[in-house]
């Protein structure tokens, strides 16, 4: 059975006030197309999961659909700071210009790491050698000392996280949901393996022959798989692996915009709540700039074979 | 990601930062006034990062100053370090300077590419990482660094971008390498917040922690600024060996927020020598991105 | 640098006397070659790691080599029982025929891959929801409670393994031992991170370029690589995807051989200590039978594009 | 590896044993005289276990007499069932009958290929598989399982494989499906070792166990023999529900080392559909590897 959806359904079908929603990929990969859709449907009250914030959540929390960010680093790569999330975080910042203050849950990398892996694994906590002789403990009591029962060594634990809804962008899927990805993988299977729910978007819906032509390329099988959503260039700003470069410039560019809650509403305005969606957010963004964020040329994996055995 | 990012968020002179610096005037280096020339902060900043880099294997790198100084690494004094960018991917040959630590350009062409959980699980925490660059908005005499908050964690003055790997850097990798743009918002007596833990309280606080708790890590080994070098003395503290030409250690005292201590004799940092400037211009950076 | 060595080199620089060793692979890429050498070379009181003993651990066993054993199924995969290790465990059996008793440590099938989990992550210890209400704890001490530090759960919790070699088996390496397998990856990739020393056996040798066209499809980064020997067919009687299928017939034939002390150690005579090394023992085996276990078609897996960035 | 294997090694009538057994004698089914036809016993066995299927979703399987009844269940009750290998393939359409778990021709064709951590964290330990096969050597009245020795485990009489995966299954699949032939020896009052748990001590223990330790797994739901179905009571004990046509109570009772308790009235069991034995003898075992 065809698990293929629109945008529009997949979001209003799987996407709920309040959820805890998880749209990874690190640097790679990352959906803007589902983040401007959620902003679209104005759900509220989300929990935004994500090693690193980045554009998406920026704009999202700016669009007032998030009470809570979960988090291991807050920034802009390259550029400098997250200045919609700041304003809702920093108590220098008049209050009243946005909504109220952000909730911030804050681990390191590997700590988010282990927490979806937990979450994947239903384990009641992940071990990992960090925090040790830091504030974080002191900042964020989720995160806890555990003492092993092997030698008296004492590391410290994650509690896992299991997101209502895991987004997560690749190069291609059959219609069952069964996803296949390369380029930096970041931990999308595991925040996907974690998730109740998990729409996975792509720029290409093949056969599922492709995807059986090679098992060991698949990441997400279309067992934890809810919608798949057909969705070229739904990564940009961010990138995809073969596809499409990252556009820096617009991660420049949007250092500027947030500078100001006015600005960056304008932007919304424009670039998400006036198109439908992602085919005419391609669409106004011109043929010129798409293409200039194509690959110079192919690099192509090679084939290898697994061999028929009757 | 790392560290130096940190800096470029909280509007402190940044390691990463892109904005460009009057080249500093020419020292006379160990090739004698024949080879002088003038070279910038930054490139001053980057061949001696990279020279410290001498003799190590495996490198963990975010992008801005400490990739190219890697990068200069391997064409000079490093020649076998490999590369593990914190995104996951190892034994890169990027045709382009990376503009970030995800840039496809790291990633065609690569020896690897794995997860996040097997980079830091398997090379990171498994303790094959030498040298974690680290950089951070606050740095202590001890180094232990903050990139967290300025001000009070629950209302801060300025929210920083928070860890990132930076806390798991700073306790598994063998060693860490700052470099970081001095100044007396970001060398203070007392950070705000520790994010990454250096010599805690000093030397002895610290290798008892580190055995105690089994960290992987020997804790900080230099700091490189824009002005100096920093290595740690046995009581754990930061001390200033090396002045760069054209600094003067009254610049050096009066960008810190402690008195430093001191080399019995402080030297003057030997000067780029055109071939590291030429790979640095020619090869690593050539639209001068983080260089000039 | 090149760590092209030879099977004899490689074994006898990294594999020690008293050694605890890991041959890997779920019925999949099971070096048999290297088990063979260090047969050959004598090696003693090692202490042989893998989650299925199969029968390389059997002919390992019944030549002397171990003193321990530390696994989780100890059969002939769809055969029977592995003869050669039950008469050095089995009270029944006259005593005298073969060596001392066998020590065993024994685990589930995720206790091991969690204890190379934990060897490869430089973990105390790996958690998981296993061996409640069971007598696994009670036979093997090394199978202890933890608590969680969230909530009040208990699950159980391995040790990790850190073998002081492990030897993995691929279709393919370049020179710095960056290695590339497809098909089932069992736990390979945990066992190499965990272990001080990695022996890499391929069946063929590549050019780096080979490698870096699909670096997602790299298991094992040369990094931790001490060695790369290659050795085509080194995986028979087990198999390699794609290059030749698994010999069902001597796994069945070995259930006769090592039925008796005296047949096996005829056996290991004539195809262990009789050949010089891998080459002979396949010339041994004949054309016909290697042909035999060739797949009967190509199953290629097709290319994927990374795309070229300047 | 799950568990059919640690019968075959004990020497015990096994699941996934390969010795011939003579057809039993027909029985009429639903199916009415018409159909008649002889069939083996194992073919029974294939047949109630996978009518059992019917609704499941995601099975964990080893090969041998399970591989054969989900395949079968697939083509019947189960259509939409899907197929999770404990050698870590999901989704295989093997060209041959699979000889082993970790044969060839699961993988080439297969949707998925992942790592056995992959496998056990995410597909079992995760919650997604619904129904986990099982077999052992030993099976006591509430359904625990020993396959790892008979006798003291110190000094064994019999040294069976092990666990393989089985305890973990036993654990975290959602129920579990026992296929075991029946004898005095396999079928006993009390195991020597607990293997793989299964009531405990009856429904109650068991209940509070798996509440209170956080089990996915309800336990054991049904046991399908060469001789009978067997389903589990609000005691958590084994209750005859059904015997196989052309065996009989006493077959039954005597190859047990407990007295059983029994349905109000024990059906027959419905004997195999020309469909189901065409299925089984053209399709998916034509060369009676295991069906004989």
């Amino acid at each position: 059975m065809s698990k293929v959806r629109s945008m529009r359904d997949a979001v209003a079908d799987l996407v709920h006030d309040g959820d805890v929603v998880a749209i990874e990929g690190f640097t790679h990969l990352i959906c803007f197309a589902a983040g401007h859709e959620i902003i679209r449907q104005r759900k509220r009250d989300l929990t935004l999961a994500r090693l690193t914030p980045d554009l998406i959540y920026d704009q999202m929390v700016a669009a007032g659909t998030a009470r809570k960010l979960v988090f291991s680093w807050l920034g802009n790569p390259g550029v400098g700071g997250l200045h919609a999330i700041r304003r809702r975080v920093e108590d220098a910042v008049p209050a009243g210009e946005d909504p109220a203050p952000l909730e911030l849950e804050e681990y390191s990398h590997f700590g988010m790491v282990g927490r979806y892996t937990a979450g994947a694994s239903n384990l009641p906590f992940f071990p990992l050698r960090s925090y040790f002789e830091t504030d974080l403990p002191k900042a964020n009591p989720l995160i806890r000392p555990i003492r092993s029962p092997f030698g008296d060594e004492t590391v410290y634990a994650v509690p896992p996280l299991k997101p209502d809804v895991t987004v997560v962008h690749a190069q291609r899927a059959d219609a069952h949901g069964n996803t296949q990805m390369w380029g930096l993988l970041g931990c999308q299977k595991e925040a996907a393996f974690a998730a109740k729910r998990v729409i996975v978007v792509v720029e290409d819906l093949v056969d599922e022959m492709v995807i059986r032509a090679d098992p060991n390329r698949t990441v997400i099988p279309g067992l934890i798989v809810d919608a798949v959503v057909v969705e070229p260039f739904g990564a940009h700003p961010s990138y995809v692996q073969g596809a499409y470069d990252r556009d820096n410039h617009f991660y420049r560019d949007w250092d500027a915009i947030a500078r100001e809650a006015v600005t960056t509403q304008a932007w919304l305005e424009e670039w998400v709540y006036g198109v439908s969606g992602r085919a005419e957010y391609v669409e106004k963004l011109g043929a010129d700039r798409v293409s200039s964020l194509r690959p110079s040329g192919e690099a192509p994996s090679g084939s290898v074979d697994y061999g028929v055995y009757r | 990601m790392s560290e130096p990012r940190a800096v470029a968020e909280t509007g402190t002179a940044a390691a990463a930062g892109t904005g460009p610096q009057g080249p500093a005037a020419a020292g006379t280096g160990p090739q004698g006034p024949a080879a002088a020339t003038t070279f910038s902060k930054s490139e001053m900043m980057i061949v001696a990062a990279a020279r410290e880099l001498a003799g190590q294997r495996v490198c963990f790198v975010g992008v801005g100053l400490p990739n190219i100084a890697v990068n200069l690494a391997r064409r000079t004094v490093a020649p076998n370090l490999e590369l593990v960018y914190e995104s996951g991917v190892f034994g890169a040959i990027p045709a382009r300077l990376p503009l970030s630590i995800g840039d496809p350009t790291i990633v065609t062409g690569a020896t690897a590419v794995v997860s996040m959980f097997e980079l830091f699980s398997f090379y990171l925490q498994g303790g094959l990482v030498d040298v974690g660059f680290l950089g951070a908005a606050q740095i202590d005499r001890f180094g232990n660094m903050n990139s967290t908050v300025i001000g009070d964690y629950e209302h801060p003055k300025t929210r920083l971008p928070g860890s990132g790997g930076a806390c798991e850097i700073a306790i598994n990798a063998r060693q860490v390498f700052v470099i970081m743009r001095q100044s007396k918002r970001s060398f203070v007596a007392e950070i705000d917040f520790r994010t990454s833990p250096g010599n805690l309280g000093g030397a002895e606080t610290a290798a008892r922690a580190r055995r105690e708790q089994g960290w992987l890590g020997r804790g900080p080994s230099v700091v490189v600024t824009d002005l100096a070098i920093f290595h740690f003395d046995e009581t754990g503290e930061m001390r200033l060996d090396s002045i760069h030409p054209g600094a003067t250690l009254d610049q050096v005292r009066e960008t810190m927020g402690w008195e430093p201590k001191m080399a019995d004799r402080p030297v003057t940092t030997p000067t780029p020598t055109p071939e590291e400037l030429r790979l640095i211009r020619e090869e690593l950076d050539p639209e001068g991105a983080y260089t000039k």
